[in-house]
């Protein structure tokens, strides 16, 4: 039989709906992964919890120390917003890969995240980014830095019954320059088979600060911050940026998939990290006039 | 004239605005819904069977199993159009993962799913073969009890003394290429509708081939052909994939055994993997030249992968599978050894471009492989090769009309082959690559169609072609146009329904627009002729002396004695006047030597293109790429640049990224995001496309003829930028990447 | 897919090899393995609960020995079925011992196969699973060879 | 059925109420429920696009939609487009440019294209491209498709929908 749907309006509805049927439950935020595993019936929740009508998950907040997203903004909003475009392009550039269109227009980040799909384009980003997930559960708010959120590929630090709430992006420092690559082997439709993000803050041409997130290639984001080491202090030069490409392919340990096995993936690794670098040294990625929505 | 115009689909307004009724979208009275049990082993003994678990569930109707074909009046359970070696559900055995092993039929598709679920099948699992090549081996796995070392045919092709030819060249070269199992993608799935009534079955079915399913219907439930009835819904594509006989069996033997109510089967897109598949192929591939380029002696030996049952693959070994993987080339000694064989993998069959998609991947790169141990201009080695019009080909047919060459010209043309060329230097290297391809059609194959003229002056068609998107029944109305004179606005198109229109072997290998505008073009002479007949007393002339003038007749020198074809009908009393047009071909190949008439008239394709391959990932961009086709005489030149143009499309994904891959003979890909086809951010960047016509010349069907070069024009293309030879499909970047540094 | 492990233990060959050869206790090592009884001589059935991604399953299935060649050498076959998502894996395990520095060094070489639903689910998932499960369990054994409280 | 309820769908134009499980995909209701068959099921996992229907001018796979995820938002099928039995300019526009085969993508496409027309200037190739890139052809006739969204654009009026 087909799951019964809850439809709370606030937070706390939501949370006591998830306690009062654990493990029956599931929350529902944009679906486009829930209603694909349960038509498919790979999943046979008694209950849907649709977080659409929830208030407190809704909005962007733009401050002077970072950005904050409700849990419930849709990708492409976040694709497509001018703000996030200027102040967070990685984010904004990783959010545009996903999937096509209308996977963008349902898909929310907290269910993006929640999901820990390990070929997806955002948490990529986010990684990079040093994002920080706001967590409300049975136990009261707690905040998760995303490098402890994700354990496993579709398997997080959410415990029983805790719903995502709101990533917080804490502005990169000023002179940074960051992007996202996306490394596909088959269509241009296909999904990630490597995906970097970088973030970098240049300060008269010498990196203050380094940061590379690398995934799809590997089980979960990764990010190697003695390989980012390398470059602080130093002008990005050619040997700075391959001591980093080959830091990451050499550390990583890589999976086998339809994209690509796991040793191809370490040289892609290496090719990709190499360019997103250059591309930040040389500049930003820019985007298309046309910006819609 | 109604030839040659580019006039929009019939159906135009109703495909825009959705409407057009696909098998999906029909809705009987009472009709039920059905859900096929599948085999999760490669190859098992069934130990034991039990639907009651799934009986009791509520909503479930009835459910069938190989039982029920022992019972009286049962019909038969094996099918084939050739080796009957197919059960419609398994017994005591499968095959291959996804073989249907029973199926329920309910109320409701919840119910049906559940009862699927609950029904018990203990399996016991047998070792099993996935390879063609490692299945030929003494010690694999035996499929069929019956056909021992899993080579069901061999069939040959003998043509020249092999032996002088290799002797007498300056160059051997032999290679071995492969390509993989792959899946149609038809956006709309398969489907049948299925209902007996007073002794009579009727079936609703996306199929390509009609008469085909009619009459192994017929004769699996034991009846005449006319207690068949197959009613076909507009395609939501085919491909092939929606060739021969498929599902039809299965939803036919369930309305069986509901007895009564209609009984729908749509296939989920998962089973869609499991349901028809390319051939595997391994085909080594030898020949012999001489210094000056002149081929000498070709040596070809395919084993066709053909999966769990034989389906059509023994029809295509007689013919296509000999005559496909040669090439358009005058060669004085020739021999083809093409293997027939069963593995434990879903059946495979009619493709695309079958057999010569695999075909000119083999024949296509391994030219160029040859051109460069000559040191030689592929373009030049084709041109001293290529046939031309009274060449003698591999199987003693004359070809008459031969523009291999120019085919190939006109797309070379569009990639400036002739200019000095710029291959670039450092991570992005550029290259340039042509193919070119023959392609046999049915031999001994019928079309016939009537042509129904009212007295409103209405002309009806009633053909037996399927209309899947090719445009097919709007090309054919316009032959029935131009050969009849009636405008086209008053054609109105019948059918594919057997009860209502005349036979039609099936809407493959491209031949419907060639034989059944053949049969329409005979049609409309004999109504012509009738209509003369008739005329002739109201005109108080001899029928000699009448000529046709626009849908008139009139006496000729006499333009002002001229009666209307309407009045004709109406001064007789005729509600309508009939004729019957009937196209057949001759032909077929001799088993043992491949000698005979393999094809009535041959397609022509070539492809030309230029790549930029990325040194670092080995990903391929395709900058330009142009199809030519020898399309003789066409009829709608949009919709005939729209099958050019979706073979370059279609070729793109074969050639870089479609593989069923399976671990064990499970599929491991089987739904659209794990296997991928083309978008149109796929697209070259520059896409061509030229049919070459000859006003004289026959009339060409067009779905495949420029598909398979795709794949070895890229491969090509891919070696001329780098040097690295691809000869596994797909073309992965990972393969280039591996090929590129050594891996 | 073959997934292969291996790594060094603090105990003798003979101790390994005892453990190893104790099916229900060896199980309860496995992560997931909620009961496992004898049917018979070196015969096994048990149950398996596993999480892949979002997707919970529960294999229900035999353990056979299928051959030993103490205390160097075990193979083994498991098959099992879930229900509920019409699965069904199949594994076959093969354990060597040998005599290493400081103890033993333990290498299994597990060749798995799902099939059903559940193998449509991706390749990589499922590997990665399976890889993590036998990690796991590899990790427990080693701490439990290695603990003084050991049997 | 169990756990039916009440919808008050806003489907092009009109208020339908349907009784469905909530849990049931929004394509199921569309088609069986309000007999809108111009949206079909493809690969059933949002890849392919002929399911896509416009929920609140924007594009979404309604296979990937369950119904009661659908608050009051306006939905639009193709049953929806042009008015007074007319053509709408971008179903014109693929008569015109024979820019389909089979056709069983099509409503999909002429959905995503009426969405970029609306929502964005529609003179930019490049949100062209984000807007149609996920709808599929396997019969290949991108090229044309590309040629009437561009018919369409150079034709546009105000807003039909």
């Amino acid at each position: 039989m087909r799951p019964e749907v809850l439809h709370p309006a606030t937070l706390s509805d939501a949370l006591a709906a998830l306690a009062a049927y654990g493990e029956e439950a599931r929350p529902l935020a944009g679906g486009t992964a829930l209603v694909l595993l349960l038509h498919h019936r790979l999943i046979a929740p008694r209950v849907l919890v649709c977080l659409e009508e929830v208030r407190e998950l809704r909005g962007l907040q733009f401050a002077e120390e970072g950005i904050q997203i409700g849990a419930m903004v849709r990708l492409q909003e976040l694709a497509r917003s001018p703000q996030i475009r200027e102040r967070l392009p990685a984010l904004a550039l990783a959010c545009q890969e996903v999937g096509n269109i209308r996977i963008r227009n349902q898909a929310t980040l907290g269910g993006n995240l929640a999901e820990a799909d390990y070929a997806s384009d955002p948490p990529i980003a986010l990684m990079a980014l040093e994002a920080i997930l706001e967590v409300h559960g049975p136990n009261g708010p707690r905040e998760i830095p995303i490098a402890e959120f994700f354990r496993g590929p579709y398997t997080t630090a959410l415990e029983p019954g805790e719903l995502i709430t709101a990533v917080r992006i804490p502005l990169p420092p000023p002179g940074s320059r960051m992007t996202y690559l996306k490394f596909r082997t088959r269509s241009a439709e296909d999904r990630p088979c490597v995906g970097v993000a970088a973030v970098v803050a240049f300060e008269d041409g010498i990196c203050r600060e380094l940061r590379i997130a690398v995934g799809a290639a590997c089980e979960t984001p990764q990010r190697r911050p003695e390989v980012e080491r390398l470059a602080v202090g130093r002008p990005l030069t050619e040997a700075v940026i391959q001591a980093i490409a080959q830091g990451y392919a050499d550390q990583i340990e890589t999976l086998n998939d339809l994209r690509g096995s796991a040793a191809y993936r370490k040289r892609m690794i290496e090719v990709h990290v190499r360019r997103a670098l250059e591309e930040v040294r040389d500049g930003h990625r820019s985007f298309g006039a046309d910006a819609g929505c | 004239m109604a030839i040659g115009r580019s006039v929009p689909m019939r159906d135009a307004e109703a495909r825009v605005r959705g409407t057009v009724a696909y098998l999906a979208d029909l809705r009987l009275p009472g009709m039920l819904t059905a859900k096929v049990v599948r085999s999760p082993f490669p190859h098992a003994r069934i130990r034991r069977l039990d639907p009651r678990p799934a009986l009791r569930i509520p909503g479930v109707v009835a459910i069938l199993t190989a039982e029920d074909f022992n019972r009286p009046g049962a019909p038969r359970l094996f099918y084939g159009v050739d080796r009957k070696d197919q059960p419609v559900v398994a017994r005591d055995r499968v095959r291959y993962v996804g073989e249907p092993v029973a199926a329920i039929v309910a109320e409701t598709a919840e119910a049906a799913e559940e009862a699927a679920q609950a029904i018990e099948v203990e399996y016991e699992e047998l070792p099993a073969v996935f390879d063609p090549l490692a299945a030929t081996k003494p010690e694999a796995p035996q499929v069929h009890e019956d056909c021992p070392g899993n080579v069901f045919l061999h069939t040959r092709l003998r043509h020249g003394d092999l032996e002088a030819g290799f002797a007498a060249a300056d160059l051997i070269v032999e290679e071995t290429y492969t390509t993989p199992p792959a899946c149609h993608v038809a956006l709309e799935p398969h489907g049948v509708i299925a209902q007996w009534a007073d002794g009579r079955l009727t079936v609703w079915s996306a199929t390509q081939a009609p008469f085909v399913v009619q009459e192994t219907l017929a004769e699996l439930f034991g009846l005449p052909r006319e207690a068949v009835r197959v009613i076909v819904p507009p395609l939501g594509g085919g491909y092939g994939g929606k060739g021969y006989v498929r599902l039809e069996p299965l939803a036919a033997a369930l309305a069986w055994k509901v007895g009564g109510r209609p009984v729908r089967l749509i296939l989920e897109r998962s089973e869609e993997f499991v349901t028809l598949t390319r051939h595997a192929a391994c085909i080594r591939i030898r020949t012999g030249v001489r210094r000056d380029g002149t081929l000498t002696a070709r040596q070809v030996e395919v084993y066709w992968g053909a999966g769990a049952y034989a389906d059509i693959t023994p029809r295509l070994l007689r013919g296509a599978g000999l005559v496909r993987v040669v090439g358009p080339y005058r060669i004085p000694a020739v021999h083809v050894d093409a293997y027939g064989v069963y593995t434990n993998l879903p059946p495979a069959g009619p493709f695309r471009g079958t057999m010569s998609f695999e075909g000119a991947w083999a024949y296509e790169s391994h030219m160029d492989t040859i051109a460069h141990e000559l040191g030689m201009d592929p373009l030049e080695l084709r041109r001293r090769n290529l046939l031309r019009p009274g060449d003698r080909f591999c199987t003693g047919e004359v070809i008459e009309e031969a523009f291999f060459l120019e085919c190939l010209e006109a797309a070379v043309r569009c990639v400036g082959w002739d200019q000095p060329y710029e291959k670039g230097e450092g991570g992005r290297r550029r290259g340039r690559g042509l193919a070119v391809m023959m392609k046999s059609t049915l031999p001994r194959s019928r079309s016939e169609c009537r042509l129904v003229l009212w007295a409103d002056g209405v002309l009806e068609l009633h053909t037996g072609t399927v209309e899947m998107g090719q445009g097919a029944h709007t090309a054919l109305a316009q032959i029935a146009a131009a050969e009849t004179g009636i405008p086209l606005e008053r054609v109105q198109v019948i059918g594919p329904d057997t009860d209502r229109v005349p036979y039609d072997a099936t809407t493959s290998a491209s031949r419907s627009t060639s034989m059944m505008g053949t049969a329409i073009r005979e049609a409309a002479l004999r109504l012509k002729e009738e209509m003369r007949r008739r005329a002739a007393p109201l005109l108080e002339a001899d029928p000699e002396e009448l000529i046709l003038q626009g849908t008139g007749v009139m006496v000729r020198g006499r333009p002002e004695v001229w009666i209307a074809w309407e009045d004709v009908l109406r001064r007789h009393g005729l509600e309508a006047l009939e004729a019957h047009g009937v196209f057949e071909t001759q032909g077929g190949l001799d088993p043992e030597t491949g000698q005979g008439i393999a094809s009535p008239h041959w397609h022509q394709g070539a492809g030309a293109c230029e790549v930029e391959v990325d040194i670092e990932t080995g990903k391929v961009r395709i900058l330009r790429y142009c199809a030519a086709a020898y399309a003789g005489r066409v009829i709608n030149p949009a919709l005939a640049t729209l099958q050019n143009e979706g073979n370059v499309v279609f070729g793109l994904g074969q050639a870089l990224m479609e593989q069923i891959l399976f671990d064990q003979g499970q599929p491991v890909n089987a739904n659209m995001s794990d296997y991928q086809i083309p978008s149109l951010r796929d697209l070259p960047e520059v896409l061509e496309s030229v049919l070459l016509e000859s006003p004289e010349g026959s009339i060409h069907g067009l779905g495949e003829m420029t598909l398979p070069p795709v794949a070895p024009a890229i491969a090509n293309a891919i070696f001329d930028a780098v040097g690295v030879r691809i000869r596994d499909l797909p073309i992965t970047p990972e393969k280039i990447w591996r090929a590129l540094h050594g891996e | 897919m073959v997934i292969r492990e291996a790594f060094t233990v603090r105990a003798s060959v003979e101790r390994v090899w005892a453990f190893l050869e104790d099916v229900p206790r060896l199980a309860t090592y496995v992560p997931g393995v909620e009961a496992v009884e004898e049917t018979g001589p070196d015969r096994y059935r048990g149950r398996l609960a596993v999480r892949i991604g979002p997707i919970s399953a529960r294999f229900e299935g035999v353990v056979r020995i299928i051959r030993r060649e103490p205390p160097a050498r075990l193979e083994a076959e498991m098959e099992g079925q879930d229900g509920a998502s019409a699965s069904w894996v199949k594994a076959s395990f093969l354990g060597t011992l040998e005599p290493a520095a400081g103890g033993t060094r333990l290498a299994c070489e597990i060749d798995l196969t799902l099939r059903g639903r559940l193998a449509q689910f991706g390749s990589a998932i499922l590997e990665a699973t399976a890889r993590r499960m036998i990690h796991a369990f590899a990790q427990r054994l080693q701490e439990a060879l290695e603990s003084p409280h050991a049997p | 059925m169990a756990n039916r309820e009440r919808f008050a769908l806003h489907v092009n134009g009109q208020i339908h109420v349907v009784e469905a499980e909530p849990a049931r995909r929004l394509l199921d209701v569309l088609r069986a429920d309000l007999g809108l068959t111009s949206v079909r099921e493809g690969c059933g996992i949002g890849v392919c696009g002929a399911c896509t229907v416009l929920m609140d001018g924007r594009p979404v796979s309604s296979c990937l939609l369950l119904v009661s995820q659908v608050h009051g938002q306006p939905i639009v099928t193709v049953e929806g487009l042009g008015g007074n039995g007319a053509l709408h300019p971008v179903q014109q526009a693929f008569v015109e440019h024979f820019a389909f085969q089979c056709a069983y993508c099509t409503p999909g496409f002429i959905l995503s294209i009426v969405a970029w027309l609306e929502q964005t200037s529609g003179q930019d190739p490049e949100s062209l491209e984000e807007y149609l890139s996920g709808n599929l052809c396997r019969c290949g006739s991108y090229r044309n498709i590309l040629k009437a969204a561009w018919a369409a654009a150079r034709n546009r009026e105000p807003s039909r929908l």
